[in-house]
């Protein structure tokens, strides 16, 4: 019984990290229909801020986080304007494929410039702080970090559906000419969106270094993870993306435990092939 | 003075880049300590320049394999064919230097390797092929024995094991080595948790270890997966009574730096550690200052050092057979036996299967970020803390 | 017997009735028009006897067969091809390439299949653009090589949505004369035209439905007259100024 | 006086394909213009290029002497310039409210957003009783209803029309070239493009037809109902 | 019979290619250009079989490094486990991948755009999975080719690239050559009716689920002879090497670069990425860690932004440019 508790908390918290990471890149999908191939590298990157942050000048990465955010707005932005413009539209999978180079190249510069090192932070604030609930033991970080992603999952479903320029956002997303003719510049919203894509997977990065270490490999298995979170929950759906992280945190979780550790992947791949055979847009995809 | 090239491949980028780029470092600092006059170290060849009375120099061609073993092959067939050189030393991962090595047997050329632990690479009856370390089955058996004199002597009650590898050519020979080693010892294996490198999170495996609760776990676990299972265990507040690791994480100072006092009393069997080196190696601890450190930022670890023993034995041979013929090489380096300072047991001597006969590994355990040594008792410096004492002691 | 015979047709769109109920046939040899207003389901009708959609209710019969959910590809094979109101041009393909597509159907020969395509396409007027990518025509030519592309597959039964919508007078009246070629080469046409000049002329029979239903049914010259499709589809303007046009000429 | 709009010799092509050679035009305060031609003449590209949705490769316009060539649609529309375009282009899944509010996505002024509702809900009553409707469930009439109003949101001194007719039953047909003229009534100056050739004349002042994108004919409004060549070409007559 | 310029080049090539191994030196004695100019020809063929679904036929898949491990596994199965010919895992390889294949996409081809794309990765990462511990076939170890005797009917040789290069010239010249003859046939026009609009492509007798799933297989069966290839060219076939997005991707980027859907596409491609690689690798490593990659990096930025179609792109922009001067003169 405790196990089964422990499990499933652990399946829980998971998938809110995943959420945190899938969150930017599932604005980014439903706004552009733009896959970012380099997301996981942005989680890299974002680390690596923190990671130096605290080993440099010793800030706690629990305040960190703001300048990971603010970085990988600025990278996202740019990323956009460099990047994903001049390549939009141009083949179909133009922007996915370029993308996809930026990740080689932000990754490898990452390899040449910080060495390959494993690198971890020790004894930052939140580091190995523990709770029970019932028997089961709930990580503070994972858990501060869960509160994190349900905070800005929150914030950005509320910044699209309640504000201004989540109207603006909606509208160009739905047909970018005509959001043109409503006055909204919409090379802005595209500059913004991918900015707030970035600066998500850049909290999640922030907040991800008080207990993971950071490496230039560590992005390759979350951002694929984001991508079947992305895709599971719908285009661009942000509630649905949560709820895909969640379910796929559990099955996750779940197989690992209970079936084998080995075959937990292969469940989270699986899941996602059964849902999206059976829906073909997801589960919240319209 | 004529150059002598001799191939370094290792994995300088991809996921075993760190180790992979020790790797280099520890060949490169042989071959200076070959090529240079060093009179202040006493090893063969390090006072004199170069070999055969300075008409020999060595020259390293580092060569990066990326951890593929495809990549690795075809390295090996370029350093060999194009680059000319006399001999290979590699791989690291043993997948990697399987294919390569195999590459070698094939032209008939020397292939050397330091650490790659796969007992299967000395299975395959190659005349070209020779191997330092101590395979997993070899220390497999040592990590048994040292539980059932901890069980004799110690009144340790170790009954139960678990083991936790990675699903790789390295993990899995390194669990099946130990299956094999637990049932002769009648060790009852109560978990067995291969898990997937690089996995986001160690939670599930970590949970099924505690649920098992075995009284000691073996592990198999490069870097980054190490501090996170560490991590993962200090999470779930759960300790075995004490845990033992295969190679890689356990012994990579700059993962135990990372890990700070969450990484004390693990163990792990090594060839090398300052601390051993202090006592048993000096010389060692001269080539590292000298010429290793300067480049890796670090101290030896088990694993590269290995690799510069294998150039410091091809060394000693080329200087013997008088020149670089693969033939009369490879033939003294079969039938030879080699001082070795950087080697625990000061000599290196192959089987016929290309295994050194002489490749000893100690059980040590960390206290403060030191590698104190407790098996065996020729080597031990102090007593073991049994059981590990648990994470809200600490 | 009917080459083609749709009977009690109703087509849904969730809760939207596009067709319902509708029944006509088409005699073989014959041209036959479909009018009515934007909406009225003449299009969802086209797609239904094609093999596009699968109608919610009723029969459709083909030299008196069921065909009925049949998909598109085997109906193109059984013998009915047509064009698409919304010009579909396989864009990165040339002219004669797009035509080829179609004449493939009937043979695997490619010698056999460029004669047949070539025919078709000087049929249409095409000649000119033969090499050039469909997705760089204009509407016009686009339109022509709907057409062609259909007719390439041999096929007993044409239809035609909109095939002249777009095309200058001119055009019209040569496309207008193609269309009669086809009959007189033994093919079936069902067309729908919003433009009377292009099918009032040659039809020798018009259906008309309005909001999905069928409203009317009849030669040319009684449909013009009928008060229903006045108010339904021409307005009062426009039969008044159909009417002028008739006493003036 | 200039007039309000002025195009001056605009080219535009799609991925080099030229479909604009040289069309010049201008509209003036106060008038009902109306651009005819039969498809793909280029009359939408006209009022695009004029939006700022494409820009020309040679050419300018300018709208109250100010040269907007260059100008990103979302900033002519701050300038009073609208463009209802071809096809709706509603959002979908935004109610009737919430399409119109966006109408005044420039206007910061909230009182101001509320008070232009009420004027289009009075201009189209079946707007109000659907307001909290999704554009998509509605009609095809209510929508083209739904697309001028939300036009009209931004206040426009100037607001192009593309084919306001299409997929409309000809009663609705009637209807909406009643409300042009009603929305000349308040001020708003109208460029718009119909298949509809007869009945866009008889609302228009003057006329311009286009023919695979030059300019062939132009003129007052009786002038061009009365030339044979139009009523042949475009009236089937 | 008169030739095309079309011909012509491929006529041309084939001699060029088939000369080389002629000439001493060049490609036999394991130099390193002989194993590049193998690896060159084995990539093309690999991303020509990928181009047949996704550049003709417009599925773009990730997954095809499944069906080059498929056949990879194949050859190293009857060598290493059966201990017989390579020779016989080929068509056995080549057809369990065409059934896999059809079984995968047939519930796939439902799936649109990104959706799609995102189900191939999947693919991908579960097949890697059950082979790393599908222990029949060597789990996570892999399996490794023993030393055999040098020549055709082990296929296999020790210190000479000559054979590997005809067995990749080979393999080459069958992919291109079955693509060519695709090209000039109905199959080809219905590929790209199908690429180009599928309710077309039906209102004109084309079955589209047939031709696509025959495409797959195809592509999958061919994708199978290459990695076949692979697995004896590198004694060695386990799950990361032949199965992995990274695989995949090679592929996919070889081909995006030549100009996909083209018939010179993949061979341009593999033309410039895979000297590109194994140089810059070989070569620069004294810069540090993955200075290739990063250079690799770049190159696919530059082309994605500047000519999406590659560098066929490039060539009929020049051909036009050289048109259109001529035009005006
Ligand atoms: N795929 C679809 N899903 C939902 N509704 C549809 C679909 N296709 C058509 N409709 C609806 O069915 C009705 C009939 O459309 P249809 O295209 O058949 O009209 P039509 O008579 O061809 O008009 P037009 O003269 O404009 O071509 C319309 O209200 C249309 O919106
Ligand atoms: N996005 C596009 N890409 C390429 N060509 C286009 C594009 N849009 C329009 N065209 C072409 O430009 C020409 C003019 O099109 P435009 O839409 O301006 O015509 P139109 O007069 O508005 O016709 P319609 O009455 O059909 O709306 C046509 O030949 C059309 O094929
Ligand atoms: C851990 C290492 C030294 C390498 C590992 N034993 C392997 O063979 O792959
Ligand atoms: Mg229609
Ligand atoms: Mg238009």
């Amino acid at each position: 019984m405790s196990n089964f508790l422990q499990v499933l908390i652990d399946g829980i918290l998971s998938g809110l990290l995943y959420a945190l990471v899938a969150a930017g890149l599932s604005m980014i999908w439903g706004v552009m229909d733009v896959i970012n191939f380099a997301h996981g590298e942005f989680l890299m990157v974002a680390m690596y801020i923190c990671y130096w942050l605290g080993f440099i000048f010793k800030v706690d990465p629990l305040f960190t986080w703001v300048a990971a955010g603010i970085f990988l707005f600025i990278l996202g932005a740019v990323t956009y304007k460099w990047i994903i413009r001049r390549s939009l539209g141009k083949a179909a999978m133009a922007p996915l494929l370029a993308t996809f180079g930026l990740s080689m190249f932000l990754k490898n510069l990452c390899m040449n410039r910080f060495s390959p090192n494993f690198r971890l932070l020790s004894g930052t604030l939140l580091d190995g702080k523990t709770f029970e609930i019932g028997g089961a033991i709930v990580s503070v970080p994972q858990f501060v970090t869960g509160i994190f992603s349900l905070v800005v999952v929150v914030a950005l479903y509320w910044l699209v559906k309640r504000t201004r320029l989540g109207w603006a956002i909606q509208a160009t997303a739905m047909d970018k000419e005509a959001a043109e003719l409503m006055g909204i510049d919409t090379e802005k919203i595209f500059l913004l969106v991918f900015g707030l894509g970035g600066a998500c997977v850049g909290v999640a990065g922030g907040l991800m270094t008080t207990y993971l270490a950071v490496h230039p490999e560590v992005g390759g298995l979350f951002s694929l993870i984001a991508f079947v979170v992305v895709a599971l929950g719908g285009f661009g759906s942000i509630p649905g993306a949560f709820a895909a992280a969640i379910l796929i945190g559990l099955v996750e979780s779940f197989t690992g435990f209970y079936v084998a550790a080995v075959l937990k992947y292969v469940a989270v791949f699986a899941i996602y092939l059964v849902v999206i055979l059976v829906r073909p847009k997801g589960l919240f995809g319209w | 003075a004529e150059e002598i090239k001799v191939g370094a491949l290792f994995p300088l980028t991809g996921p075993a880049a760190v180790s992979g780029q020790n790797c280099v470092n520890s060949v490169l600092a042989a071959a200076d300590v070959i090529n240079t006059k060093n009179p202040d170290i006493k090893a063969p060849l390090a006072a004199g320049e170069g070999l055969v009375g300075g008409k020999y120099v060595i020259k390293i061609v580092p060569a990066d394999h990326q951890g593929k073993p495809d990549v690795a092959k075809s390295e090996a067939e370029r350093l060999y064919n194009q680059e000319k050189v006399f001999a290979v030393i590699g791989c690291y991962n043993s997948s990697a230097t399987k294919p390569a090595s195999a590459v070698a047997e094939r032209a008939k050329k020397i292939f050397l390797c330091g650490c790659s632990s796969s007992a299967a690479l000395t299975e395959r009856g190659y005349k070209y092929f020779f191997r330092h370390a101590p395979t997993d089955a070899i220390e497999s058996v040592e990590f048994v024995d040292y539980i059932a004199y901890l069980n004799k002597e110690k009144n340790a009650g170790i009954k139960t094991l678990g083991v936790i590898y990675e699903n790789t050519e390295f993990g899995k020979h390194a669990a099946d080595e130990a299956r094999k080693a637990a049932k002769r010892a009648d060790l009852e294996i109560v978990a067995d948790v291969p898990f997937n490198n690089g996995a986001t999170n160690l939670n599930s495996e970590v949970q099924k270890l505690k649920s098992a609760n075995p009284d000691a776990v073996f592990g198999a676990a490069l870097g980054g997966d190490y501090s996170l299972w560490v991590r993962t265990m200090k999470q779930v507040n759960w300790l075995p009574k004490i845990a033992i690791n295969y190679c890689t994480g356990y012994q990579n100072p700059a993962v135990q730096k990372e890990l700070g006092s969450d990484g004390n009393f693990f163990m792990g069997g090594m060839g090398y550690s300052p601390e051993l080196a202090k006592k048993f190696m000096p010389e060692a601890i001269k080539i590292q200052d000298k010429y290793y450190t300067p480049r890796s930022k670090q101290p030896f670890d088990s694993d590269s050092i290995q690799e510069a023993v294998m150039l410091m034995v091809l060394a000693q041979a080329i200087e013997k057979a008088g020149g670089p013929d693969t033939e009369k090489v490879a033939k003294i380096i079969q039938t030879d036996e080699f001082p070795s300072v950087m080697s625990l047991s000061g000599r290196v001597k192959f089987s016929s299967d290309g295994q050194n006969a002489e490749a000893l590994s100690v059980i040590t355990q960390l206290h403060e970020q030191k590698y104190q040594t407790v098996f065996p008792l020729k080597y031990k410096d102090s007593e073991p803390t049994l059981p590990m004492t648990p994470w809200d002691k600490r | 017997m009917a080459l083609l015979e749709v009977r009690d047709l109703t087509m849904k769109f969730g809760s939207l009735l596009a067709n319902s109920d509708v029944s006509f046939e088409v005699e073989k040899g014959t041209i036959v028009g479909l009018i009515g207003p934007n909406g009225a389901g003449k299009t969802t009708l086209f797609n239904c006897v094609a093999g596009l959609y699968k109608p919610t209710s009723g029969r459709v019969v083909f030299k008196g067969v069921d065909v009925t959910n049949l998909p598109a590809y085997k109906m193109a094979r059984l013998g009915v091809a047509r064009t698409f109101q919304v010009v579909r041009p396989l864009k990165e393909m040339t002219v004669f390439e797009n035509i080829m597509v179609g004449a493939y159907m009937r043979t695997s020969d490619s010698s056999k299949a460029a004669a047949a395509a070539e025919r078709c396409m000087e049929l249409c007027f095409l000649g000119d653009d033969r090499d050039r990518p469909a997705g760089g025509l204009t509407i016009g030519n686009k339109k022509r090589l709907e057409v062609a592309r259909a007719l390439a597959t041999g096929p007993e039964l044409l239809l035609l949505d909109e095939a002249v919508a777009g095309l200058t007078s001119t055009e019209i009246k040569e496309m207008v004369e193609v269309i009669v070629r086809l009959r007189r080469e033994g093919i079936t046409i069902l067309m729908v035209e919003h433009i009377m000049e292009a099918i009032m002329p040659i039809a020798d029979k018009i259906v008309v439905l309005a909001s999905g239903k069928k409203i009317a049914e009849g030669a040319p010259a009684d449909i013009v007259k009928d008060p229903v499709v006045t108010t339904a589809y021409f307005g009062e303007k426009f039969s008044k100024r159909l009417k002028e046009r008739k006493e003036g000429a | 006086m200039a007039a309000m709009l002025e195009v001056k010799d605009i080219h535009c092509s799609y991925d080099h394909v030229p479909v604009i050679q040289g069309v010049s035009l201008e509209v003036n305060e106060g008038e009902i213009v109306a651009i005819l031609g039969a498809n793909g003449a280029g009359k939408s590209t006209t009022m695009r290029t004029i939006a700022g949705l494409m820009h020309p490769t040679s050419g300018s316009i300018t709208f109250n002497g100010i040269d907007i060539t260059k100008m990103p649609a979302s900033s002519s529309i701050k300038r009073g310039l609208s463009y209802v375009p071809e096809g709706r282009r509603l959002f979908a899944k935004l109610t009737v409210r919430e399409n119109l509010e966006l109408g005044a996505f420039t206007s910061a002024d909230r009182t101001g957003v509320a008070e232009r509702l009420e004027e289009m809900f009075e201009l189209f009553p079946i707007l109000k009783s659907r307001a909290a409707q999704t554009a998509e469930t509605m009609s095809g009439g209510e929508q083209q209803m739904c697309a001028i109003a939300r036009g009209l949101m931004s206040r426009p001194k100037l607001i192009m029309l593309d084919e306001l007719s299409l997929g409309l039953q000809p009663s609705l047909v009637e209807k909406v070239f009643e409300t042009v003229r009603e929305i000349r009534k308040r001020g708003v100056t109208i460029l718009l493009v119909e298949q509809m050739v007869q009945e866009a004349l008889e609302i228009s002042d003057r006329g311009y037809v286009l023919q695979t994108g030059r300019i062939v004919h132009q003129g007052t409004a009786k002038e061009l109902l009365n030339s044979d060549e139009v009523r042949r070409a475009y009236m089937g007559m | 019979m008169t030739l095309t310029k079309k011909d012509k080049l491929w006529y041309g090539f084939i001699i060029v290619a088939a000369i080389l191994p002629c000439i001493p030196g060049v490609i036999g004695g394991g130099s390193f250009f002989g194993h590049v100019a193998t690896m060159v020809l084995l990539y093309a063929a690999m991303a020509q079989s990928w181009n047949i679904i996704s550049g003709y036929c417009g599925q773009v898949s990730f997954g095809h490094s499944v069906f080059f491990g498929i056949g990879a596994y194949a050859a190293g199965l009857a060598v290493v486990t059966f201990e017989t010919l390579p020779w016989y895992g080929v068509p056995l390889g080549m057809l369990a991948a065409a059934l896999v294949s059809i079984l995968i996409s047939y519930p796939c081809f439902r799936l649109k755009g990104h959706y799609f794309a995102i189900a191939t990765f999947a693919i991908v990462e579960i097949f890697n999975r059950l082979f790393m511990i599908w222990d029949a076939v060597g789990g996570a170890l892999g399996l490794d080719y023993p030393i055999l005797p040098d020549g055709w009917e082990n296929f296999s040789w020790s210190d000479t690239k000559t054979g590997y290069y005809i067995g990749a010239l080979a393999i080459f010249i069958v992919v291109f050559g079955v693509v060519r003859w695709i090209e000039r046939h109905r199959m080809g026009y219905y590929l790209l009716a199908v690429r180009e609009g599928q309710e077309t492509a039906e209102s004109l007798g084309v079955n589209s689920t047939i031709v696509k799933l025959g495409a797959m297989a195809l592509s999958a069966a061919l994708a199978a002879l290459c990695g076949a290839f692979f697995a004896q060219y590198n004694y060695r076939v386990d799950p990361p090497m032949v199965m992995s997005l990274d695989m995949s991707m090679k592929f996919v980027l070889i081909t995006i670069l030549g100009g996909v859907g083209t018939f010179w596409g993949p061979f341009l491609g593999a033309l410039v990425l895979i000297p590109l690689q194994e140089y810059t690798r070989a070569y620069l490593t004294h810069f540090g860690a993955g200075i290739d990659l990063i250079i690799f990096g770049i190159i696919i930025i530059v082309v994605m932004i500047k000519e999406p179609r590659g560098i066929m792109g490039l060539i009929s922009y020049f051909k036009k440019d050289k048109a259109e001067e001529g035009a005006k003169s």
